[in-house]
């Protein structure tokens, strides 16, 4: 039972036996801890070269085997889970339903399993453990009137379940379409080689690479997929909001990456469908972002800026470069962190005031301090600022982009990028006048919040830190990624 | 160190004495019976898995035993078992409705037929003849016939039974005008014989096309394949569940071996009317997924939800058939056994303790019992095919069959049923989770039950995760 | 003169007939009846297939077993579909159609 | 057997078939099934299957009609209905019937095997003996009669021996079933 | 001590008192955060000064980001224009940061305003430190932060925070093209993003050198990407708006940011990357035309202007176009030696006008204040030098570095002379409007009444300054503080200029003591002027109509295609093929045995005549 299984089964386990009655606080907020050290012991031993792999057989014809794999990318991505549980658990307050914990638990585990495993099958199935806790969360325990919340509870489930089947249909295109000589098998390793043996003819690539797109594109939220995920984080309780939109939406783009890219090289560079994909994330940029500058609550601000930034990631994995796609995974993470703080704030200000209306609320910086300069650190991380991690991404994904020379002049990427561009100005802006809405100006009659109490703040500031520690030096990430295979161009 | 053919017999027999026994010994205890009819086919399963492989020489002519009939074979046996299992479990309420008496009615029939089913559905597993199938099928039909309309003081049961009756009858009528013709056209009555002819250019291929056709509508009725799977709502809604349990999972299943058998022998490599079937059979599947899963999104009763989900079900199965791939079908009929079974004990337990099966009835559930909510969360999460569970790996494997064979246009069908699945699958999840409020009286399960529903949970976990054992059986 | 044809087209048409009286009539045990006729006419197809098929000079009788079979298993039917309709009858007063549509949507 | 009496029993079968469709009285109907059936029990004899056609006349149209008579007389059912056909159903059956029986037809255009006429398929008597093991089947071949119901017997008993057990397991159950179905109790009401 | 850990020292310094002051100013208490904060400026200074003598160095501090071609790191790079620069910055922040002492002494979070300033100090640091666009870039946006927080100190203020949030995305616009232009570099020099390697990849020198072969609209675009940033930044004629707003804050963050060395940033970084500029002819036509324009337009608009503040604001801008200009006529280092001076005498004269405020109780409007000359003889004596040297009276600094402009716009182009001598006209006019009508008469109001000296902390920081603002025109002066003084030889017409500029100065000035003196209300009423030519009512209607109207349409039209016909629709439609094959199950048997029998014949149908034959 190697160190990577553990942090898949301990909290799948805690989730079992809070499910089965014992105290769920005591034991979620442990089993985060406790994950937490594990993936840094697991990036330790990493570095110093054992990628602790590990496979067991379930089946034979088509080969599927349970298999892990440290690799640069998943335990980036399984440290962003980590850090964003235990700030989940941190926001469940006193007396909340043992519900509260099994879902949290079970989002993480199901996303810890996909982000570890190396067999399409796991990667795959390990991502849908998350459907049921959050139909039941959203529609039992999501905010607003009972109608609203059933619906868009249904609408994100149905959703992403056609989402995940396209993908499933993809994914299977893909294995069959990979077979190796020595017969159907899921594994990631054996398909690379395969890939590599006898590249598959451009046009099966085009039409496999989209049949993916489009279903890890709908877990992802990608521009006309995109309906599902605004309303569902805004309605969500905190701790779902911050798991889905900060760690399990991530997935697709995981998946995209790991699979997509290196098993479809041709695929993702053909004409057409990086035409669309391009055209795609421009709609994620622009129009979400005007529609998010529309908002005038801030959960539904942040439900749909979490959307606009997926737009970002989009256009590294479209560029391909692999300082646009190390540029994008740390993207990836620094927005899984930023937005995690964002909801975790959005929860704790929903609680104590009622209500998120810009109109209603003003000048809570006052009489809370603290929580000013914590919101401070996620406005100013999601609209890439520099010494925070967004920047990072961001401006690699940018450089990455714009990598092919001037000379024919500007290409459809190149105008994609100017238009991310002018998207963090309109990030900036709907950021910068929430906060501004918010936090400072005269004090609107009624609202009051105070500042957390001292234990409360451990998560706000583990958040921020980690925002500010990668925002200065993102060598630490893009070091663990020196030797991931992306089918450079 | 039995052969398994005399497994079925040993099997026969004692429904045999079974019936006698609840006929004339008058005065026994009413629990004799089921206990002796679970005990036997416990027994027959044990001797199955540990049967010795030679069968008698005098029945190779119609007796197959390849790995097919040995999977099904298990499969009949498991499946009869539990659905004694839950028979026992809602005693009471099929003696109620049994006659004017009440609860006192003797109902040794409704444990014994079983038997005779059971071993009925594992001749039809071997038939490697037309008329070694159609006389166990014909067996397994009547004795349902009787089955269905056995608590004939409901209403419903009543017209489910008669509805089954006339179309049963129906469809034994097409059925055997089809075995006629193709008798007519292959001039031969094995399966063997039908592949032969199919094959070589002399046979006439319209006729043998028209009564394929016959053939699998007949059969396809007794699956729930599409334009056949009209009578599957009503019939499953008004028998008394633990019949429709073994008609949604018993009877399916015997319906698709036969129908394996017959595929094969049709769309043997080089047969002049294979593509036809095939397409045939395609087009069949794509119907059936959607007429399974669309309808069910309005559905209030869950046993009649069951019902549309059994349809669906078989029409990833058909889809399968139509691919080739008849392991993969043995294997989807593997995983879709646990989930169905325990909706149906589930459906069962709560009709005891006075729940009604109607959706709003479930409201609140997780707080009367936990373990009823999470078996119910389990089950139709595998219904659904929600990965980890063995739903999935059916459905994965289906899926893989079929884009193998480039059926996208009904890979994007059957994706659009199985996004609905996710709708109407969650809805009970949803409504058995959601808080309702005033005090809800706890809700007892009996040891029975509660080791039953442990082991079908576990049966439908363990399979999604670690799907070798059900591989295991299937070599 | 008499071919296997005009035999099969005798039984087809008796199916047929059975099949349109099984969706015709209003009266359960009329459809019972024409269920009994259409088996009759698959029992003529396999007796014409059997007779004009010979096997070293003689009818095959596999064929004709299974219609030995086909009728006794329809002798059984008859005798529990009716037990059904009794039941029926007992319950709704009636053996009409109409009386069996609870059970929908 | 001369053609003209193949079509005289057709037209029986026929007639009476469809009169078992209109007749407004079930008794009607029940009695046209029974004439429908004697003309079919002619076919079968005149396509040599002695045994068949016996048969069919003993079970099918005497205990099988016998029971349904016996079942009409029973509930005494209204001898006419007084409302008047559905029309939809009928034009529905009429459809189904005349489109099962094109497509019959169609299939029967192209079947070439079904061309030859039952006077050019003589049995070979001698053929059949030569093979037969049982010496009466043999000496009756011998004779140029054809033993129809030995043979019927002899390939039962050879064939499927088995499948006689099962129907017989069958048939239990369908009495079993027949009596937990109308077993009559003492006060019959219905929830 | 080596240049090495000078520089760095310089950059650190201000980094980790800001750290220090963000997580433990509230354990430790004001006094010592403020102790903490001037101590790092101090500090800083000492080490600016250490590097002066030094020879040019550059290093690498931290490695920021090394991925495939990508090698951004943090470093610095010790030459003569970043050691002048960091003179500047490093003896105006200190002298601010004393000063600041006194002004914000009855503030409530004085740590926190301390805080900003150091925060301002380090990226300040940075920015003139930086030898590659990664880093310029990474600075360039940390000042537009601590820019945000110092002018957004007083947040209970909601014009405050208008201001601060109106300052940041002005700068982001800026910041938008900025990065098109690094970007534009990037891609056409194939992942070079050093200034030395960019210039040696443009000169064509070694075999790397895709740069000097990029098409000249490639060129073009990068340079007017790059100028785009130093207009954001340095709020040259578009992007000005914010700069007149961020006078909301404190004063000092005025004098400190919007005077003396943030706004300068975008003049710096022109003038550090002016061998991009130069590659493109028409790049530089823009700047200068750009500079000029904002110069005379600035100078129209400070005419009519009434807070003392804003008058200031508007100079500053004046002053910043006339460098821009400069830079734009290919006399780069006499647009340095402009910005040298001018960081003096307007530093002087915004902390002279914080101590006019801080003496009349923060009365801001000129017309409220008159006849402080009496009562604050030492502000007003400063204040005086001060405008001297702004409106280039010969012997003060501000003549050399500005007639050196005009000397050069002279040369260069005909119609931007012109526009550059009205504007020194029209710089002297308004100045001496202000000193007269804000000195001289008798107060207006019994705040000027009761107006008082401010205390030695802030009146000492003006006669250093002062001192500063009369020498740092000499070269004996400005040699030793290495600041880029042009050595080129006066050509032909030089005198023409000198006698232009001295006559400008003298016409203004006496047009704004016949106009003014003694006046009680102000005579000339220029609408447009005063209200800014109404740019900030026309970026308000464009932003309310492209931004808030568009955003509304696009949220309907998204919500009605982008959610019904992706989401919506199917399921409709699948909902739809539900309901009607639930319609098929009617429960009447007649139904169902019709069903079935059509299903025998569609599938004989479907098997015998249509699916292709095999």
């Amino acid at each position: 039972m190697g160190l990577l299984e553990l942090l898949i089964f301990i909290p799948l386990l805690a989730a079992a036996l809070i499910g089965a009655g014992l105290p769920g606080k005591v034991i979620a907020r442990s089993a985060a801890a406790l994950n937490l050290l594990l993936v840094l012991a697991a990036i330790s031993q990493f570095n110093g070269g054992n990628t602790l792999a590990h496979s067991y057989p379930i089946l034979d014809n088509p080969a599927i085997a349970f298999a892990v794999k440290a690799d640069g990318l998943s335990l980036t991505m399984a440290l962003l889970t980590c850090l964003v549980l235990i700030a989940a658990n941190c926001q469940i307050g006193e007396g909340k339903p043992a519900i509260y914990y099994v879902s949290s638990l079970l989002i993480a585990g199901g996303a810890m399993g996909a982000f570890l495993c190396t067999d399409i099958f796991f990667l795959y199935a390990f991502h849908e453990l998350a459907l049921i806790p959050t139909l039941l969360m959203i529609a039992i325990h999501g905010h607003g009137d009972a109608t609203n919340r059933r619906a868009i509870a249904w609408k994100i489930t149905v959703y992403l379940g056609v989402g995940s089947l396209i993908l499933l249909a993809g994914l299977a295109a893909l294995v069959v379409a990979l077979k190796p000589a020595s017969g159907l098998t899921f594994d990631l390793g054996a398909l690379m080689q395969s890939a590599k043996d006898h590249p598959l003819p451009a046009a099966t690539q085009a039409w496999i690479f989209t049949a993916l797109l489009v279903g890890f594109g709908t877990l992802v939220s990608l521009f006309p997929f995109h309906s599902w995920a605004a309303p569902a984080y805004a309605t969500a309780p905190t701790p779902v909001a911050m798991l889905h939109s900060g760690v399990l939406k991530k997935f697709g783009l995981y998946g995209l990456i790991r699979i997509a890219l290196p098993l479809l090289p041709l695929g993702a560079k053909h004409e057409c469908v990086q035409q669309a994909l391009l055209w795609m994330l421009i709609g994620n940029i622009i129009v979400i972002g005007l529609v998010t500058i529309h908002q005038q609550k801030l959960d539904t601000l942040l439900g749909n800026s979490s959307v606009m930034h997926m737009g970002y990631i989009f256009l590294g994995i479209a560029a391909g470069t692999q300082v646009a796609i190390n540029g994008a995974i740390i993207l990836m993470f620094a927005h899984g962190i930023s937005i995690a703080l964002l909801f975790a704030l959005c929860g704790r200000m929903r609680n104590q005031l009622g209500t998120l209306e810009f109109s209603k609320l003003g000048g809570l910086a006052a009489n809370a301090p603290f929580l000013t300069v914590m919101f401070a650190f996620g406005t100013f991380a999601s609209i890439g600022l520099p010494g925070l991690a967004n920047f990072a991404g961001e401006i690699m994904v940018f450089l990455g982009a714009f990598d092919s020379n001037l000379n024919d002049g500007l290409k459809l990427i190149h105008w994609a990028t100017i238009l991310g561009l002018w998207g963090v100005v309109m990030s900036a802006v709907y950021m910068l006048r929430a906060f501004r809405n918010l936090f400072f100006g005269k004090a609107a009659s009624g609202h009051f919040m105070s500042d957390p109490v001292i234990t409360q703040r451990v998560s706000f500031v583990l958040l921020a830190g980690v925002l500010l520690v990668v925002g200065c030096c993102p060598g630490l990430i893009t070091g663990l990624l020196k030797d991931l295979t992306i089918a450079a161009p | 160190m039995m052969s398994s053919f005399s497994i079925e017999i040993f099997l026969a027999v004692v429904g045999v004495l079974l019936i006698a026994l609840d006929a004339f010994a008058t005065e026994l205890n009413r629990k004799v019976v089921p206990w002796a009819a679970i005990g036997a086919t416990g027994l027959a399963l044990i001797l199955m898995l540990t049967r010795s492989a030679d069968i008698p020489a005098w029945i190779t002519p119609f007796y197959a035993m390849d790995s097919l009939a040995v999977f099904y074979k298990v499969f009949a046996l498991v499946t009869t078992l539990i659905v004694l299992i839950i028979a026992l479990e809602g005693d009471f309420i099929t003696a109620y409705f049994s006659s004017s008496e009440g609860v006192k009615t003797r109902i040794g029939e409704f444990y014994a037929l079983p038997l005779i089913v059971c071993s009925g559905m594992m001749w039809m597993a071997s038939a490697k003849d037309l008329v070694a199938l159609f006389v166990p099928l014909e067996l397994v039909t009547v004795s349902f016939y009787v089955l269905v309309a056995f608590t004939r003081r409901s209403a419903m049961s009543l017209e489910a039974g008669v509805k089954y009756l006339i179309l049963g009858a129906l469809s034994t009528g097409v059925l055997v005008f089809g075995i006629a013709w193709v008798y007519g056209a292959t001039g031969s009555l094995s399966f063997e014989g039908i592949a032969a002819a199919a094959v070589n250019p002399a046979t006439n291929a319209v006729a043998l096309m028209l009564g394929a056709a016959l053939l699998l509508a007949g059969l396809g009725f007794k699956v729930g394949a599409a334009p056949f799977q009209i009578w599957i709502p009503d019939v499953y809604q008004g028998a008394p569940t633990p019949v429709t349990a073994f008609l949604s999972v018993g009877s399916k299943a015997a319906g698709f071996v036969v129908l394996t058998r017959a595929v094969q022998a049709f769309t043997v490599n080089g047969s002049h009317i294979g593509t036809q079937v095939a397409n045939a059979l395609l087009a069949a599947a794509a119907l059936t997924i959607l007429l399974g899963s669309l309808p069910a999104i309005f559905q209030t009763n869950v046993k009649r939800l069951m019902a549309y989900s059994s349809i669906s079900h078989a029409g990833f199965m058909v889809l399968a058939l139509a691919c080739g791939a008849t392991g993969t079908v043995a294997f989807y009929m593997g995983t879709y056994l646990p989930a169905t079974l325990l909706g149906f004990l589930l459906l069962v337990v709560l009709r005891t303790q006075g729940v009604g099966d109607e959706l709003k009835d479930l409201a609140g559930l997780s707080k009367r019992s936990p373990l009823l909510a999470f078996a119910l969360a389990v089950a139709f999460a595998s219904m659904a095919g929600l990965p980890l569970t063995a739903g999935f790996m059916g459905k994965l494997l289906v899926f893989m069959a079929a884009i193998s064979k480039a059926h996208y246009g009904v890979v994007a069908l059957a994706v659009i049923g199985a996004a609905a699945g996710f709708y109407y699958y969650f809805r009970p999840i949803l409504t058995a989770y959601s808080p309702v409020e005033g005090e809800s009286t706890k809700l007892q399960v009996s040891p029975v039950a509660r080791v039953t529903i442990a082991v079908l949970i576990v049966g439908a976990v363990a399979v999604g995760v670690y799907p070798k054992l059900l591989q295991s059986v299937l070599k | 003169m008499i071919t296997l044809n005009d035999y099969l087209m005798v039984a087809g048409i008796l199916f047929a007939i059975g099949l349109a009286g099984v969706v015709v009539r209003r009266n359960i045990i009329v459809i019972y009846m024409c269920l009994e006729m259409m088996l009759s006419a698959a029992n003529l197809t396999l007796v014409a297939f059997s007779r004009f098929h010979l096997v070293d000079g003689a009818p095959d009788y596999a064929a004709q077993s299974l219609v030995f079979f086909t009728i006794t298993v329809a002798a059984a039917e008859v005798a529990v579909g009716l037990a059904i309709i009794v039941a029926l009858f007992r319950a709704k007063q009636s053996v009409d159609v109409e009386s069996v549509t609870k059970l929908q949507g | 057997m001369p053609s003209v009496l193949f079509y005289l029993f057709a037209a029986i079968t026929l007639l009476f078939g469809v009169g078992v469709v209109v007749a407004r009285n079930p008794v009607a109907s029940a009695l046209s099934l029974v004439c429908s059936f004697t003309g079919l029990a002619a076919l079968f004899i005149s396509l040599d299957a002695y045994f068949i056609g016996t048969l069919q006349i003993l079970v099918y149209a005497g205990a099988v009609m016998v029971l349904f008579l016996f079942i009409i007389m029973l509930l005494d059912i209204k001898a006419v209905e007084g409302r008047p056909t559905n029309y939809a159903t009928a034009v529905g059956g009429l459809l189904l019937a005349v489109l099962f029986t094109i497509q019959i037809a169609m299939v029967l255009g192209g079947f070439k095997e079904g061309r030859i006429a039952l006077a050019d398929q003589p049995l070979k008597m001698e053929a059949t003996a030569s093979k037969a093991t049982l010496n009466t089947i043999k000496d009756e071949l011998a004779e140029g009669t054809l033993p129809d119901a030995k043979l019927m017997g002899f390939t039962l008993f050879d064939k499927y021996p088995f499948q006689l057990q099962v129907v017989g397991l069958l048939l239990l159950a369908g009495t079993v079933g027949v009596v937990v179905l109308s077993k009559r109790d003492r006060k019959e009401e219905v929830s | 001590m080596t240049s090495y850990n000078a520089a760095s020292v310089a950059l650190l310094l201000p980094l980790m008192s800001a750290f220090f002051i963000l997580v433990l100013g509230r354990v430790v208490g004001t006094t010592v955060c403020k102790m903490i904060s001037v101590g790092s400026a101090a500090l800083c200074f000492v080490a600016s000064v250490a590097t002066l003598g030094v020879v040019d160095d550059s290093g690498v501090l931290l490695n920021f980001l090394n991925v495939g071609k990508l090698h951004a790191n943090i470093g610095f790079i010790i030459d003569q224009q970043s050691r002048g620069m960091l003179f500047i910055v490093t003896f105006v922040g200190l002298l601010v940061h004393v000063y600041s002492l006194g002004y914000m002494s009855e503030d409530k979070s004085q740590s926190r305003y301390f805080g900003s300033l150091s925060m301002f100090m380090f990226s300040m640091t940075g920015i003139v430190l930086a030898d590659n666009f990664a880093m310029m870039f990474i600075f360039w946006e940390l000042v537009g932060l601590s820019s945000y927080l110092l002018i957004g100190h007083w947040f209970e203020k909601p014009e405050a925070c208008e201001a601060s949030k109106k300052a940041f995305l002005t700068n982001r616009i800026g910041d938008f093209g900025f990065m098109i232009g690094i970007l534009t570099l990037w891609a056409a020099s194939n992942g070079e993003l050093g200034f030395a390697q960019l210039r040696e990849s443009l000169s064509g020198g070694s075999v790397s050198g895709p740069l000097h072969s990029a098409p000249e609209w490639v060129l073009t675009l990068a340079a007017l990407g790059i100028f785009m940033g130093a207009v954001g930044k340095s709020a040259q004629a578009p992007l000005h708006v914010w700069l007149p707003d961020a006078m909301e804050g404190p004063t000092p963050v005025s004098a400190l940011i919007h005077a003396a060395t943030m706004v300068a940033a975008g003049v710096y970084m022109l003038v550090r990357v002016s061998f991009i500029i130069a590659a493109s002819e028409t790049a530089m036509q823009v700047i200068a035309a750009v500079g000029g324009f904002t110069a005379l337009f600035a100078a129209l608009m400070a005419v009519q202007q009434n807070d003392i503040k804003r008058i200031l604001a508007y100079s500053t801008l004046s002053q910043l176009g006339y460098m821009v200009m400069a830079v734009g006529l290919k006399a780069g280092d006499a647009g340095m030696f402009h910005l040298y001076t001018h960081a003096f005498f307007k530093a002087l004269l915004f902390l002279g006008a914080g101590a006019v405020i801080y003496a009349c109780h923060h009365e801001q409007n000129i017309w409220k204040m008159g006849g402080l000359s009496k009562k604050t003889p030492i502000t007003f004596l400063t204040f005086l030098i001060g405008t001297a040297a702004l409106m280039g009276i010969p012997g003060l600094s501000g003549f050399f570095s500005k007639e050196e402009i005009l000397g050069a716009a002279y040369h260069e182009c005909g119609w931007l002379f012109t526009a550059a001598a009205f504007t020194a006209l029209l710089t002297s006019f308004y100045m001496s409007r202000c000193v007269i009508v804000a000195f001289f008469g008798k107060a207006r109001s019994d705040n000027a009444d009761h107006a008082h000296e401010a205390p030695l902390i802030m009146t000492a920081p003006l006669m250093l300054l002062s001192i500063f603002a009369i020498a740092s025109g000499y070269g004996f002066f400005s040699d030793r503080l290495q600041a880029m003084v042009p050595h080129a030889e006066h050509g032909e017409g030089h005198y023409l200029v000198m006698g232009v500029s001295i006559a400008a100065v003298v016409i203004g000035a006496g047009l704004a003591f016949f106009l003014y003196n003694g006046k009680d209300k102000d005579p000339l009423n220029i609408k447009l002027f005063a209200n800014r030519f109404y740019v900030d009512e026309i970026y308000a209607v464009i932003v309310k109509v492209f931004q808030d109207r568009l955003a509304w349409i696009v949220s309907g039209l998204e919500s009605i295609f982008a959610d019904g016909l992706v989401a919506r629709l199917p399921a409709a439609i699948a909902c739809r093929v539900g309901k009607t094959a639930r319609a098929l199950q009617s429960g009447h048997l007649q139904g169902y045995t019709f069903a079935l029998g059509a299903g025998v014949i569609l599938a004989i149908y479907l098997v015998v005549q249509v699916l292709p034959k095999h």
